[in-house]
């Protein structure tokens, strides 16, 4: 079992989390990058960042217990979850999600399955930043 | 008996403080804690329903008994990823 | 519509993949690597490689008429499609696709199209390399 | 009428070649083509009716006509990815 779960306060790297999922036995590797979106509030404000706080400790239990049901449904090799804390400009990523697999149909599953549990559960916030210089809190 | 509370995000903003410690009477319950919270806050009362609740980093209900030296973090929706 | 498709004789990165599919509009980003996976045949024989080969024209073809497919079921942003020809060893990709769409579970939908449909029926062939030094098509 | 063959993977290894001309008299289809290839490489014989066919880097049907120029193409089960 090889499990790399972080939070961060630094930049994000897609190649280190896929790279650390590579193992002879992999078939299939499936990494997922959620970044901050260009958008435009309805009454026409420009978003520039999202600011991520989290409860680390909390996050970081629930990120390990994440991974330890991905890893009872699906037959994982390695995998990484790394998260965002600070602000995280638009086109970058605040989460990265690795999973290697004999198959690729797993690695597709338990990644989604990582995303879809991480953003519904655990404890980490986002405030959107405009450009005006007023921010609001995602809840 | 002391419990140290945790505050995030909108419910940190609006009450201005991230950390402080509840001196609450033996058989409080998480509850018990939030009413206290409302009135010492008057700012994070309506949000408080809209809150979930972390016993020493686990999720549990508000009718829970609370104990010395536990840590009490309040909740609001999370929004990772 | 920017897509990036290539048939390589040349390792391929999946870093490079995901960096071609950066956009400011995405929130999220799905990564497909499909790697030479360490296998013991039957008989005790140990695979050190896949061989690939391409008819590159129709490949390169097909996979054109697929991106503009994926790009009809889903909004995507940019993609990236690159597959090897030569020997893959053991625990490197042979094809690496990368989806950015607005939001994850398109990218997650796009990425996993592309790579079934790619197996299915683009004319590329691999060949498992043993090492014994004798070699038998996958067909 | 000249037609161009190319032959990949197993069927190539087997044939002993990867780039033919076949000079097939007007009105030949691909199927007449397969036969004409079946005959001048026995070891491809069996393996052809699991094979698909594309013409001018298409997959096409065994009764489709060829004109002169053509390139045919013998498709073995894929295997990429």
């Amino acid at each position: 079992m090889s499990d790399r779960i972080e939070i961060l306060s630094t930049p994000l790297s897609v190649y280190d989390a896929e790279q650390f999922v590579v193992d002879l036995q992999a078939g299939g590797i499936c990494v997922f990058s959620g970044n901050t979106r260009a958008e435009t509030s309805s009454d026409g404000r420009e978003l520039v960042a999202l600011d991520y706080e989290a409860y680390a400790d909390m996050a970081l239990r629930q990120l390990n217990e994440l991974a330890g049901r991905a890893r009872e449904r699906w037959p994982i090799l390695k995998l990484a979850i790394l998260h965002r804390t600070g602000r995280v400009a638009v086109g970058e990523p605040s989460v990265v999600i690795a999973v290697s697999c004999g198959h690729r149909a797993e690695a597709f599953e338990a990644c989604r399955f990582l995303i879809d549990e991480l953003k519904r559960d655990v404890a980490i916030w986002k405030k959107e930043v405009w450009k005006s210089g007023d921010a609001t809190w995602v809840h | 008996m002391k419990v140290s509370i945790k505050l995030f995000a909108i419910v940190r903003d609006r009450a201005g403080v991230a950390d402080l410690t509840l001196d609450l009477p033996a058989g409080a319950t998480i509850a018990f804690a939030a009413d206290l919270l409302a009135k010492k806050y008057p700012a994070i009362e309506t949000f408080l329903p809209r809150c979930a609740f972390a016993l020493n980093l686990e999720y549990t209900s508000i009718s829970e008994l609370l104990k010395d030296g536990d840590e009490l973090a309040v909740i609001p929706p999370v929004s990772g990823g």
